[in-house]
């Protein structure tokens, strides 16, 4: 019964805390609305699509294929991403390089991002540096499968 | 024909005021204050044409989702009482509001109309008859699921809801041995007097530990945090796991009604109901000596705003709670209702009897 | 000084005439040998004279001789004229001077072996002595020492002068083989050996100019006598060729075993004026290289190797003091990186290899790892070609770094 | 016999064997580039040192044979050394292109650099430039670059073809492997060079940057394309889950046979792999119903059946008519024969291949079916096929496979065939015959079915399917089994028989000539 009654006085305690952080917040919520500029602000999160985080710079992000000075890609099919790729999202297709010293380049090079799990693992294999996860966009969400899919175009951009 | 019409409209008066509370308290309360005390803002995009308004059409953009979601049955479930359960626990708690009394009454020209739809003798036995009545959605929904884990959430939910009656009933007693009345109309009437001059009669002053039994046994009756082990959608698998759509919302909605009735319950029985400390039906009638008098119509406003503010106070309290504490253990939970609240009730009961009897 | 056996005939005048060679007793060895003597009474004597392979490798030509089976195949005599190695003329002043000591050499060597076709590979850039051998082989054929029916013994023997092109590769034996079939001048694996598979897979004696030229005195004195003339187990003279900074260069004649030093400062002259000695390659250029200080040793085959270097062909190259070793280690990788034949790997790519580091060297771009990655390539090759050209050139090129460590090292970037 | 002791192993080798090969048989592996089993052994690439006791110098492995009581060490430190050294000159001018290299993950080199290598390069030198696209045959380009002069090449055009379309140029460093002036390496058996290569000097235009080599999985088959019956490999991409690949299989490959083929296959047993995933037939179709709708497998041989019990049962077999062809294996053949002639008494049954090819001096023979020999050893004597003169003999007609249209042209057959009432074929190919035949069943191909061929020596080769079958198509025993079960004909003989290898039993049981090799 003693023992209960401790815990009835956490119980209180702990709603007092809750309650304490409503009426905290609340109260520099109402500040906010009443135009009044306070340095703590009633909640810590980031409103996302008007603010956003900046990401960290090993941040995963879209993938983008890297070009040479002529345009390009720098890739030369050697295909150790579609090997890694845990996931066998990537198609490469390769193609003869008019150039001896390169050989081949990418016919195709296509990621099912409906299948990637950004693991990045084709970017640590590349030997050329082609492909890099860095582009900073996360926002690539489509109403349509088929947009997912990206290819050279739009890689490259 | 006007006899029939004032009864209509309060039902849907009353019904309306049930639903958008519940519906606000559900949803646009819950999540925003959850997310205050969080430190976070909440929900607060749903809008119509750019107006967000803080939120506040949260509430409707998801009912009507929950009206186009997919509902699913799942097979070999009994059909008819798969659908039927969700109605019947959302029409048990939903009638109740029709006894609790929104303000005293008001005059329309030479007709006195009473702001509570039914007011029968014993408004008080046929609130807690129709709240008992609710069990029988949860056991349904569990057992015409056909999933034994349902099964045993809506088994779990009889238990707790079956052993907190008890004590929900029992905590009543010494408030109805005070006011001598099962009307709830007169229990709140009869808060409306002074004690020693100047403390409003309300049953929290009278009857403290039956407030406090009350409170633990409805807030269990709710079926919410940290008494929702028919549920416990976080981790272990409830009643409803089968339902989706506008069912599963009926549950939910169920889930809030029961909030507002609870609160208003606690406010008619131990926070005055419609009553404002010190104002009687002409006006302000200080303790320390001077009145205050106002249009009667004036008064039933001043008496409705109160009641609602109790109402949301409550609300708002509820909700509090849920977004403080764990849920309980099950033993945890039926020691709580079995060995401490049935015989706090009780001792109660008693003191409350030995005191009269002085 | 003892009895001359190979440049006695030098300086006489049209000494590479039949008739002066004729006059001064010549092809009496062959006479003896057709008609007095059977192959195994030659072959024993070529055996005890300890005869030694004088084209570098050493090996008894008896023994050599020896190894040819018996076989009803038709066999094959090589002279080896393909004189590529830096710094060696030898072969040349005899082919020029008195080309019928060779011819006559062939003659006896084909009788003991067996051999009615032989071949004298000759370098390619030798034209002229080429012209003169072959006049000379066909004064022989005049003469009736080769042809159908030689001396009327009614042993036959055909002599062809092949010219090389210019390959030092084809001076190995079995890359000589190759060349003289019309192939290109890869040296073959061995085993099996040329004498047992050789020219058109058929048995094949390889010698050099010299050994041959060697035979008819053997013959003719015995082999007593030509053991004698030399050292026990390396009889008779070598002539060792001199060239570089001392004042008389050229060829002279002396017994094996002369000193190195006497070779230099008493025979030759000593240095030039106004020039020190810094070093000596004593073999060609595939020898490895001596210091001033470790002249004092005879010159023959196993005393140098006792010295970590080798007779080879006993071309002595003198260098002085005014002359960079890094000059002298860039003409060696130079000249390998050029002659390797590409055929085995460690030969066909450390050469090059060390030819580059070598070349960063002369261009002042030199680090002190550089000294170390020759040193560890040059050991990669050694003993692990195909032929010897690749230990040929990995000797040397280590032996430079080696002695000479200092004196590279101060032309590093420091 | 001799015995040697390798690596603390006593080894027995025959007299004449090489280091390397006992080696090999004790299952000690010794890196060699240059060596290949089929070619005198030359030496260059020096991989395969080892140390011999008694020997100053490491010798080679692949041209010192053995000797009684030859102790040989292949991993001593002196070898292992030996190979890092030779490995490390062989990389100092060998391009790092792994990644982009077609050999990648096949490539020898590669195999022996993981292994021995020395993984921190010390070669601060630039490397030779070479061309690296040299167009050496129709189909073969070669890479000086990666090219290590092992000289495989040179040698199996030297000593296998005898066509010595290829030679070694220049010398040193800069020697290069080369097609004499303005010729082409043109021979039946060129393909065979990018097997032959090492590294990923050789390569094919077919194969590529077509895909890389670990994709691949290998099975092993007998190549149908003519009467030799050269062991293949067949290697394929499974595909990926949700990624379609265009073809399945990328490459033919040789397989060692010493009785067969050596090491070699022809061109065009190598390059026509196509053929296994172009123009094939994945339906059984039946213009019963309209023409040539799909149909399945049940109704086709309950009709086929049916059509001909009904003739048996009329007594009018000898109005139904056969034709086989010789890509059938063995166990199909047999099985034909029990069924048609053993119990239905037929008696037309002739045989249509396709027609004679140009043979040429190594494998290729002029048949371009691989069982002719099996067909005859079986005891079909063939009639020649007077295939005009069907019209009005025949009521049924099966015919099996697509070469009629070597025999006649396509409007003759199809006025022979409307002369006939029901007209069955067994196809494998999407062929101008398919929409002329009132029903049709899709048939396997060798490559994906089991069996066995004989081949124009005698020698019977089993093999099992690699490939899954295509579409709804199925082996042609497969079909033949039901085909007995549907005629209800000595059933109690072919119920014993589940697979081929149950017919090859019986085979054997039934034929001396099957009998002799076990």
């Amino acid at each position: 019964m003693i023992r209960a009654l401790g815990y009835f006085i956490e119980i209180i305690r702990g709603s007092l805390i809750t309650a304490r952080h409503f009426m905290a917040n609340m109260f520099f919520h109402i500040l906010k609305v009443l135009g009044i500029k306070t340095k703590r602000k009633g909640a810590v999160t980031i409103q996302y699509p008007e603010e956003k985080k900046e990401l960290a710079s090993r941040h995963r992000s879209l993938h983008r294929i890297m070009t040479r000075e002529d345009g390009q890609p720098r890739c030369v099919v050697c295909m150790l991403c579609v090997t890694v790729c845990p996931s066998e999202c990537i198609y490469v297709e390769a193609a003869e390089d008019p150039d001896p010293e390169i050989q081949k380049r990418p016919s195709q090079f296509v990621i099912d991002l409906n299948r990637c799990c950004f693991c990045g693992f084709c970017v640590e294999a590349c030997p050329e540096d082609a492909i890099r996860m860095d582009t900073g966009k996360v926002e690539i969400a489509q109403y349509d499968r088929q947009d997912l899919i990206y290819d050279l175009d739009k890689l490259k951009e | 024909m006007i006899e029939f019409l004032i009864p209509l409209i309060k039902v849907i008066l009353a019904l309306v005021w049930l639903l958008l509370l519940t519906l606000y308290v559900a949803d646009w309360v819950e999540r925003k204050e959850s997310a205050i005390i969080h430190d976070r803002i909440g929900a607060n995009r749903a809008s119509i044409f750019g107006l967000r308004m803080i939120g506040l059409f949260q509430p409707f953009a998801d009912a009507i989702k929950m009206i186009f979601k997919e509902d699913f049955t799942p097979s070999f479930s009994r059909k008819f009482l798969h659908s039927l359960a969700p109605f019947l626990s959302f029409f048990f708690v939903a009638v109740t509001i029709a006894a609790i009394p929104f303000g005293d009454t008001i005059r329309i020209g030479s007709r006195i109309i009473k702001l509570q739809v039914l007011d029968i003798n014993v408004t008080l036995l046929f609130v807690l008859a129709m709240m008992s009545l609710g069990i029988y959605g949860v056991i349904l929904a569990g057992w015409a699921s056909n999933n034994r884990f349902s099964l045993l959430g809506g088994i779990r939910g009889a238990a707790q809801l079956i052993s907190y009656e008890v004590a929900f009933g029992l905590s009543l007693v010494g408030l109805i041995m005070i006011y001598p009345s099962l009307k709830l109309s007169s229990i709140v009437h009869s808060q409306g007097e002074l004690l020693f001059g100047f403390i409003p009669k309300w049953g929290i002053f009278l009857q403290p530990l039956g407030f406090i039994v009350f409170l633990f046994a409805a807030l269990a009756e709710t079926k919410r945090v940290p008494f929702d082990l028919p549920e416990g959608e976080s981790e272990i698998i409830g009643f409803y796991t089968e339902y989706s759509g506008l069912k599963w919302g009926l549950f939910m909605m169920t889930d809030g009604m029961e909030i507002v009735i609870v609160s208003t319950l606690m406010t008619t029985l131990f926070f005055g109901g419609w009553q404002v400390p010190w104002l009687q039906a002409d006006g302000f009638h200080w303790p320390w000596g001077g009145e205050w008098f106002l249009a009667s119509w004036i008064v039933v406003i001043l008496q409705v705003l109160a009641f609602n503010l109790k109402v949301f106070f409550f609300c708002w309290f509820q909700v509090l709670l849920r977004w403080t504490y764990p849920r309980f253990r099950y033993d945890q939970l039926m020691d709580l209702g079995w060995k401490l609240l049935i015989p706090l009730s009780l001792v109660n009961i008693v003191g409350t009897g030995i005191i009269m009897s002085l | 000084m003892k009895e001359k056996i190979l440049t006695k005939n030098f300086g006489l005048k049209n000494s590479f005439k039949i008739d002066v060679y004729l006059e001064k007793k010549g092809y009496t060895a062959v006479r003896k040998a057709l008609k007095e003597m059977t192959p195994e009474q030659i072959l024993d004597e070529v055996k005890k004279a300890n005869l030694r392979g004088r084209g570098g490798a050493g090996f008894p030509a008896g023994v050599k001789w020896s190894f040819v089976p018996d076989v009803d195949k038709p066999k094959y005599l090589c002279a080896n004229a393909d004189e590529g190695e830096p710094g060696t003329f030898k072969d040349r002043y005899i082919m020029a001077h008195d080309p019928h000591l060779l011819i006559e050499g062939v003659i006896i060597t084909c009788f003991c072996v067996g051999i009615h076709h032989a071949f004298i590979y000759i370098r390619g850039e030798y034209e002229a002595v080429a012209l003169r051998l072959e006049q000379a082989i066909s004064e022989a054929y005049e003469k009736g020492f080769l042809g159908k029916n030689i001396l009327k013994t009614g042993f036959k023997l055909d002599i062809t002068v092949h010219r090389g092109a210019g390959a030092y590769i084809c001076g190995e034996e079995t890359g000589l083989l190759e060349s003289l079939e019309g192939k290109r001048g890869y040296p073959r694996l061995k085993p099996p050996f040329p004498a047992s598979i050789g020219l058109f897979q058929c048995p094949t004696v390889i010698n050099n100019v010299e050994t041959l030229s060697n035979v008819p005195a053997i013959i003719l004195k015995g082999a007593d006598w030509f053991c004698q003339q030399g050292l026990p187990g390396d009889g008779g003279t070598r002539i060792f060729g001199v060239s570089g900074m001392v004042k008389n260069p050229g060829i002279y004649e002396l017994p094996v075993g002369t000193s190195l030093r006497d070779i230099i400062f008493k025979h030759a002259g000593g240095m030039k004026e106004g020039k020190t000695l810094k070093a000596v390659i004593p073999g060609g250029m595939s020898a490895p290289i001596l210091r001033a200080d470790e002249i004092d040793l005879k010159m023959d085959f196993d005393s140098l190797v006792e010295a970590k270097s080798m007779l080879g062909s006993a071309a002595i190259i003198v260098i002085d003091e005014e002359t960079p070793i890094l000059e002298v280690l860039k003409a060696v990788a130079k000249f390998y990186s050029h002659e390797s034949c590409g055929q085995c790997t460690p030969c066909r790519i450390g050469t090059s290899w060390i030819n580059k580091i070598v070349k960063r060297l002369v261009q002042g771009k030199g680090e002190q790892e550089d000294l170390k990655a020759i040193l560890r390539l040059a050991n990669n090759i050694l003993g692990k070609t195909l032929c010897p050209l690749g230990d040929a050139a990995a000797m040397p090129i280590s032996s430079i770094v080696e002695k000479f460590n200092d004196e590279l090292e101060s032309s590093l970037i420091q | 016999m001799i015995k040697i002791i390798i690596d603390d192993k006593t080894v027995e080798a025959k007299e004449g064997t090489t280091v390397l090969s006992a080696a090999k048989l004790a299952g000690i592996q010794i890196p060699h580039l240059c060596y290949h089993a089929a070619f005198i052994p030359e030496g260059s690439c020096r991989m395969c040192l080892v140390e011999i006791e008694g020997f100053p110098k490491l010798e080679l492995a692949c041209s010192t044979q053995v000797k009684e009581d030859l102790r040989v060490w292949t991993q001593s430190k002196k070898v292992t050394e030996a190979r890092k050294g030779v490995l490390e000159f062989i990389l100092a001018e060998h391009p790092l292109d792994c990644p982009i290299c077609d050999k990648a993950g096949e490539c020898k080199l590669q195999d022996y650099y993981e292994e021995y290598g020395l993984f921190e390069s010390q070669f601060k030198e630039l490397k030779e430039k070479r061309e690296k696209k040299v167009s050496i045959g129709e189909r073969l380009i070669l890479d000086r670059e990666r090219c290590i002069l092992c000289t495989r090449c040179v040698r199996f055009l030297r000593e296998v073809t005898k066509t010595q379309e290829l030679g070694v140029f220049n010398r040193g460093v800069r020697s290069e492997i080369s097609t004499y002036d303005g010729e082409l390496v043109d021979n039946n058996y060129s393909g065979n060079l990018t097997e032959v290569c090492p590294v990923g000097a050789i390569t094919d235009t077919d194969f590529r940057f077509q895909i890389r080599s670990w994709f691949l999985q290998k099975g092993d088959s007998i190549c149908p394309l003519c009467s030799r019956g050269c062991n293949i490999s067949i290697e394929y991409h499974p595909g990926f889950a949700r990624i379609p690949r265009k073809k399945r299989v990328y490459r033919i490959t040789s397989r060692e046979n010493l009785a067969v083929n050596d090491f070699w296959i022809c061109d065009l047993g190598r390059y026509a792999y196509s053929y296994l995933d172009e123009n094939r037939l994945s339906n059984f179709l039946s213009s019963l119903n309209g023409k040539n709708k799909r149909f399945d497998q049940e109704s086709a041989l309950q009709f086929a059946a049916q059509k001909i019990k009904k003739l048996y049962d009329k007594k009018k077999i000898s109005r139904m008519t056969l034709i086989l062809n010789s890509w059938l294996t063995n166990e199909e053949l047999f099985l034909v024969r029990k069924i048609f002639r053993d119990d239905l008494r037929m008696q037309r049954i002739f045989m249509v291949d396709p027609s004679q090819g140009e043979k040429d001096k190594m494998l290729l023979t002029s048949e371009r079916s691989p069982n002719r020999k099996g067909a005859e050893e079986i005891g079909f004597d063939f009639q020649s096929l007077d295939f005009k003169g069907l019209a009005g003999k025949t009521d049924v007609l099966v015919m099996f496979g697509e070469y009629l249209l070597d025999l006649a042209s396509l409007e003759e057959i199809k006025a022979v065939l409307e002369g006939i009432e029901t007209s069955i074929l067994f196809s494998s190919k999407e062929s101008a015959l398919v929409s002329l035949f009132g029903l049709v069943f899709p048939t396997a191909l060798a490559a994906e079915k089991s069996g066995s061929f004989t081949n124009c020596e005698g020698k019977i080769q089993s093999f099992e399917p690699v490939l899954e079958s295509w579409g709804e198509s199925r082996p042609e025993w497969q079909f033949l089994l039901e085909l007995s079960r549907e005629l209800d004909i000595n059933s109690n003989y072919y119920n014993q028989i589940e697979s081929t290898t149950a017919v090859l039993e019986k085979m054997r049981e039934e034929i001396s000539f099957f009998q002799k090799e076990k």
